[in-house]
């Protein structure tokens, strides 16, 4: 016991000590990333972990970027919570007090966040967390929590892209009866509570499930729904059940108009024949801005090239491409700031400006990213009507 | 009379494995059963030691009705059944495994504070543990008592198993099959070892198939055959019966 | 009682190491171990598959919890609350399992089908529960030290001296009550429960107490657990804590003292160890686990005991 | 509503019958091996990503991909029972986690092989068979009797054939059939590999209903498990209909009460039978 402990120790000792002798020579910036990268629920977390690497490559091998007079290349510590709380506090000290890691992505899952933010909080200022999550809408933006940065568009409020998808659905089909379906987990609820007011507050009557997380088989909950005769199904959150609720939905014919605003066209375009309406919410439609946009072209050959696979249209993979931008933004708020360590200057530069990549990407007065979005409308057979929105 | 039996049935579904036996036991004899296997001397014995229900009849210790009574209980009462092969821990020591059985003793001791001995059993429970010497001493065990029971022969961890039980202060020892698969030593062995317990004023019951090993130093035995009582007296009138003859040793013979 | 001063060095450990993850990786694993000492007790001991520790884990995280929440009661004074209400489950569940003579499979499906259900209802019970969403637990425990009077445990060196000394704690009355007569009852039911009944013990009842005991410690690192995570969720309550805490046990020798806090210790620190792409390090946890199982049946502790001297069996 | 009610109960055996073929390995691996499988589950992921790789990425038709599915699960099978489950015959504790270390294994594999991106299979027959308001996937219907099939052939076999009887021979009181001469390794291999196969032939008509994720074969075993209790272990036809009965109180159950509960309504009626009837609802009472 007591010398399996003593090599224990020196192993855990090595392994803290190797990173800071490894990299506190030359002048590089160190990136963390936490994020679910495996795991039931590691589907977000995962396509996240696919863009920033790609970023950071692409600078790097261009010689890093230049602050002032010094050269910096990026350092990529990408870590993986699997979704429990005890690996993500593990994880995020590795970060934050053994690496020193002043900026950190992610998470995109609610529940990781939340196990993190205590923990989190007490760095407040010393580093900056950009996550996705829906839950950190609850904590970005007030006093003490300087540190975290929500970085995605907020569904509610004036600039919410949620009001602007529900008033499209509302502007184009006039549904009297929306039916929600979502996963029982801090996503889903979160959804649930934000779409009910949005559209009752458009007069129209809502009815909200929830399925437990892995569930396949979806026909009695849909079928429970379609006693409510809803003119549009309003399922979340992932491609994971996405795929088989519009499958057994169709197939089932308990509804074939749908309303997404999380997930991606795959699974409209999977049964397109089937659908008669697949209203989704896309950050970019990659099919037709890969025709437009350089930006989005280079992209996209990136990907394809780092990966050496086929980029999945269909997926969409709407964090990795955002991920991508992030770092080119955050890199471009260090060269306004003129520091690559002065958090609050960063932070504060960040917030000021408004970075063109492949988005427009500015924030709101909460720390709040705000960004131009598509609306991909599938029509019975696969046609396809898109319409982009500035917030 | 300290245990009487009567008319003591058990049936499984259709099957009768006892059928209305009767016998008593004086305190202090040696009483032994005998049977062909299948002859229902096992489901005897679980229905004295209470691990099966009887169907029918009583069971009577020192004139209380025990029949269907918890196990435990009965044991609690000083009816003790041994296991007819003893599974035991390899990596415990033959004394630990006589302190496992050591249950009822403890819950007789006289000085006993449940608080102190779990405390420090070292102090708390010095009787205990010269109680399992003496219960290993009288199965001829002392000198194994620190090994681990992995290196007992057979003979020994059949031992072992008396040993538990007479940690218990049994006053009616009820014991399965006690020589099976024992070598001759080892069933001298045994002998030596059944008449100190009886001296030491254990009351024993014993079943076993080895007619000549029982009829040595049993005061009475009964035979049995198919669930019946064939033959009640002396081991070796019992032994003379016709009956037990034609049924039992005829067999055992070309078996 | 030898044995325990291999926890000695961990007291000193502090002075040595000051990096703060390897401190949080222990916390983690003295919590675990706890559980996992807990589940030796009831399996190690008695021989009982239980599922329901991970239930009486979250049970105790969440009543600890949501009764200091309710009566502003302090962390300790709520544990209590959670130990009362973890027996009374404890009682009625095993109860039900063990008059109906549930053996091995069976117990052990039963009794996670019983976590599964407590599961769904801290999952579903939102008013109460916050429901998936989790609870954020700001407060934290105190302790009355001499000198200093009541102290809040926050940073990480007070947490790694509470996790410890709960953890040293429970260790003592596991050895205690394992040499002690309730022990060898345990044992004489995990060799054979008709033996163990004609040797005069109510084997209803000490399986009982088995089961309870274990819960109740389980409930104690689940206290533990939620408050130094500062955030509670359903997921504690899920099979896979059942499975892990059991894989300690058999990783670090069943039915010996030092094995659970072994195992936990290798499980908890062994991801950040080798440094590996996060689909590779599940799969050599896996191999890991398959190669220890069936390569040193007796755990590591087993392995070791000629090592250790006076191997202590749960006996 | 009635109509509803009825769809629902079709749509639960349906799904029952999925979780019945994992049920029948569990059942058969338990009585021969004294361990319980728990990466059969895994083995059904084989099953799924293999036939949708053959029929999606290989181009090949799906009865080529689904006879492909089951050897390539059976061969895993093998593997893993050759290098692991040898050694834990009737050890249930070392089988339990030894399959716990082959589940991340399996798992990990996948993820690196095909990522946490869900895959989709095309659809192999689609639209749906009605009848008033009572709508069935023809796919969901097709599965439905193959799998009927597949469980009433085994049945079948064990009660007919040589092997058969020496397998409930064995099951039954293994002393007795070693004496009678019943190769006791090459059968327990056997079952292993059989029950791998079971659940890749499962895992191949999953593809064609649901959508696949490396994780996807959790949510199956603990339903396996369950309906085989449920019916009582060793009991082969039982385990259908225990899987039938779990699908049904699921699929009815979160019909009325919420469906955030799904699991709990298996559960419940699985302790409920336990408790009236310990060895299970088909099982022989000891």
């Amino acid at each position: 016991m007591n010398s399996l402990l003593k090599s224990w120790l020196a192993g855990a000792c090595l392994a803290a000590a190797i990173p800071n002798f490894a990299f506190s020579q030359t002048a590089t910036v160190k990136l963390g990333q936490i994020e679910a990268q495996t795991g039931p629920n590691a589907i977000y977390g995962y396509m996240s972990s696919q863009g920033v690497p790609i970023a950071v490559d692409e600078i790097n091998k261009a010689g890093g970027f230049k602050v002032g007079d010094t050269t910096y290349k990026l350092d990529l510590l990408a870590v993986d919570t699997r979704g429990d709380p005890k690996e993500a506090t593990i994880q995020l000290k590795k970060l934050l007090e053994q690496d020193k890691v002043k900026f950190v992505f992610g998470p995109f899952l609610s529940n990781v966040f939340v196990t993190i933010f205590p923990y989190a909080q007490q760095f407040n200022g010393k580093f900056l967390m950009m996550g996705g999550g829906t839950r950190i809408h609850e904590f970005v933006g007030k006093p003490g929590n300087e540190f975290v940065i929500r970085t995605w568009n907020w569904d509610a409020g004036p600039k919410g892209f949620g009001e602007k998808m529900v008033d499209y659905l509302i502007k184009t089909a006039h549904p009297k009866k929306v039916a929600m379906l979502f996963q029982n987990d801090s996503g889903g609820k979160i959804l649930g509570d934000i779409y009910e007011p949005i559209f009752k507050a458009r007069g129209i009557e809502t009815m909200t499930e929830y399925f437990e997380p892995g569930t396949k088989d979806f026909s009695p909950v849909l079928a429970k729904i379609a006693g409510f005769q809803p003119d549009y199904l309003f399922p979340g959150y992932s491609d994971a059940a996405l795929y088989d609720i519009v499958r057994q939905s169709i197939e089932g014919n308990y509804s074939k108009k749908f309303f997404l605003v999380r997930g991606s066209t795959g699974p409209g375009l999977k049964n397109k024949d089937g659908l008669e309406d697949y209203i989704v919410y896309v950050p970019k439609d990659f099919e037709e801005a890969e025709k437009k946009e350089p930006k989005v072209k280079h992209f996209i050959d990136a990907y394809k090239a780092f990966y050496k696979r086929d980029f999945p249209y269909d997926q969409a993979p709407l964090c990795s491409s955002s991920c991508y931008d992030h770092v080119y933004m955050l890199v471009a708020a260090m060269q306004k700031a003129g520091s690559v360590d002065d958090v609050e200057k960063i932070r504060t530069t960040l917030l000021a400006m408004t970075y063109e990549g492949m988005w427009k990407i500015s924030f709101d007065d909460h720390s709040e990213q705000v960004f131009d979005f598509d609306i991909v409308h599938l029509k019975k057979g696969g046609a396809k009507e898109v319409v982009h929105v500035e917030p | 009379m300290l245990l009487k039996v009567e008319n003591l049935t058990k049936r499984f579904g259709g099957l009768v494995a006892v059928s209305d036996i009767s016998f008593a036991i004086e305190k202090g004899e040696i009483i032994g059963i005998f049977g062909p296997n299948g002859s229902g001397k096992t489901t005897l014995l679980s229905l004295l030691a209470g691990l099966l229900p009887p169907t029918a009849g009583r069971v009577f210790w020192k004139g209380r009705d025990i029949a269907g009574e918890r196990p435990n209980v009965i044991a609690s009462l000083g009816v003790i059944k041994t296991f007819q092969n003893p599974q035991l821990f390899s990596e415990l020591s033959v004394f630990e495994h006589v302190m496992i059985a050591s249950f009822l003793a403890f819950t007789r001791m006289k000085d006993h504070s449940r608080l102190r001995s779990f405390l420090s059993p070292a102090k708390g429970e010095t009787t205990l543990r010269l109680r399992a010497e003496k219960a290993l001493t009288l199965c001829r065990l002392q000198d194994t008592a620190t090994k681990p029971a992995a290196e007992l022969s057979y003979g020994e961890e059949k031992m072992l198993g008396v040993a538990m039980a007479m940690m218990c202060e049994p006053e009616l020892l009820l014991l399965d099959e006690p020589a099976s698969g024992l070598g001759n030593d080892e069933i001298q062995n045994l002998e030596n070892v059944l008449r100190d317990l009886r001296a030491h004023g254990t009351t024993l019951c014993i079943i076993d198939h080895k007619v000549a090993f029982l009829a040595k130093f049993a005061d009475q035995a009964i035979a049995l055959q198919q669930g019946c009582k064939i033959a009640a007296g002396h081991p070796y009138d019992v032994l003379a019966d016709p009956g037990v003859v034609k049924a039992y040793l005829g067999r055992s013979h070309h078996a | 009682m030898k044995t325990l001063l291999c926890l000695v060095p961990l007291y000193l450990l502090p002075l040595l190491v000051k990096s703060d993850v390897v401190l949080t990786i222990l916390i983690f694993t003295f919590v675990l171990s706890i559980l996992a000492v807990g589940f030796n007790i009831v399996f190690g001991g008695a021989g009982q598959l239980t599922m329901f520790h991970a239930a009486a884990f979250g049970i105790g995280s969440y009543v600890t919890f949501l009764s200091m929440l309710r009566f502003g009661i302090s962390f300790w004074l709520g544990f209590l609350v959670a130990v009362a209400i973890v027996i009374l489950i404890s009682i009625v569940i095993g109860w039900i399992c063990f008059k109906f003579r549930l053996k091995e499979f069976y117990f052990a499906v039963v009794t996670l089908a019983f976590a599964e259900l407590c599961r769904l209802v801290a999952l579903n019970w939102t008013s109460v529960t916050n429901g998936t969403l989790g609870m954020l637990v700001l407060e934290k425990p105190t302790v009355w030290l001499p000198g200093s009077g009541v102290v809040k445990i926050e940073q990480t060196g007070p947490w790694y001296f509470l996790t410890l000394v709960s953890l040293t704690g429970v260790l003592i009355f596991a050895v205690l009550l394992m040499r002690s007569w309730i022990g060898r009852n345990f044992s004489a039911i995990r060799l054979n429960e008709d033996l163990a009944q004609t040797l005069g013990i109510d084997t209803f009842r000490y399986k009982l107490l088995a089961f309870t005991i274990s819960n109740v410690i389980a409930a104690l690192a689940g206290a533990l657990y939620g408050f130094y995570t500062g955030y509670i969720e359903p997921a504690y309550l899920a099979v896979t804590q059942s499975l892990d805490a059991i894989a300690m046990v058999l990783l670090g020798g069943v039915s010996t003292i030092l094995g659970p806090v072994v195992g936990a210790l290798v499980l908890t620190s062994l991801p950040h160890l080798i440094e590996l792409p996060a689909e590779m390090r599940v799969a050599v946890y896996g191999m890991i686990l398959i190669l220890v199982i069936l390569l040193m049946p007796r755990g590591i502790v087993g392995l070791f005991a000629g090592l250790l001297k006076g191997r202590v069996n749960a006996a | 509503m009635l109509q509803v009610i009825v769809g629902q109960i079709l749509n639960g055996i349906i799904l029952g019958s999925l979780y019945g073929i994992i049920a029948l390995g569990v059942t058969m691996t338990f009585g021969i091996t004294g361990i319980v499988n728990f990466a059969l589950g895994q083995f059904m992921m084989i099953g799924a990503y293999a036939t949708w790789y053959f029929t999606d990425l290989a181009m090949l038709p799906f009865p080529v991909a689904v006879v492909l599915a089951v050897v390539f699960a059976a061969a895993a099978g093998l593997i893993a029972d050759q290098a692991l489950f040898r050694f834990t015959r009737n050890n249930l504790v070392n089988g339990l986690l030894v399959s716990i270390g082959l589940i991340s294994v399996m798992e990990s594999g996948a993820l690196l092989l095909f990522t946490t991106t869900p895959k989709n299979m095309d659809v192999v027959i689609s639209g749906s068979w009605s009848l008033g308001a009572i709508t069935l996937p023809r796919m969901k219907v097709v599965a439905f009797l193959l799998l009927v099939a597949v469980i009433g052939l085994t049945w079948l076999g064990l009660s007919r054939a040589w092997l058969g009887r020496a397998t409930r021979a064995y099951a039954q009181n293994p002393e007795a059939a070693m004496l009678m001469g019943v190769p006791t390794k090459l059968l327990q291999t056997g079952v292993v590999v059989y029950s791998c196969a079971l659940a890749g032939f499962g895992g191949a008509l999953y593809a064609s209903l649901f959508s696949l994720e490396p994780s996807l074969g959790g949510l199956f075993i603990l339903k396996g498990v369950e309906a085989a209790i449920l019916a009582g272990v060793g009991n082969l036809l039982g385990a259908l209909v225990g899987g039938a009965i779990l699908g049904v109180t699921e699929s009815v159950g979160s019909l009325y009460l919420p469906s955030a509960f799904r699991d709990a309504y298996g559960l419940v009626f699985l302790v409920a039978i336990l408790l009236f009837r310990p060895a299970g609802l088909f099982g022989s009472q000891k």
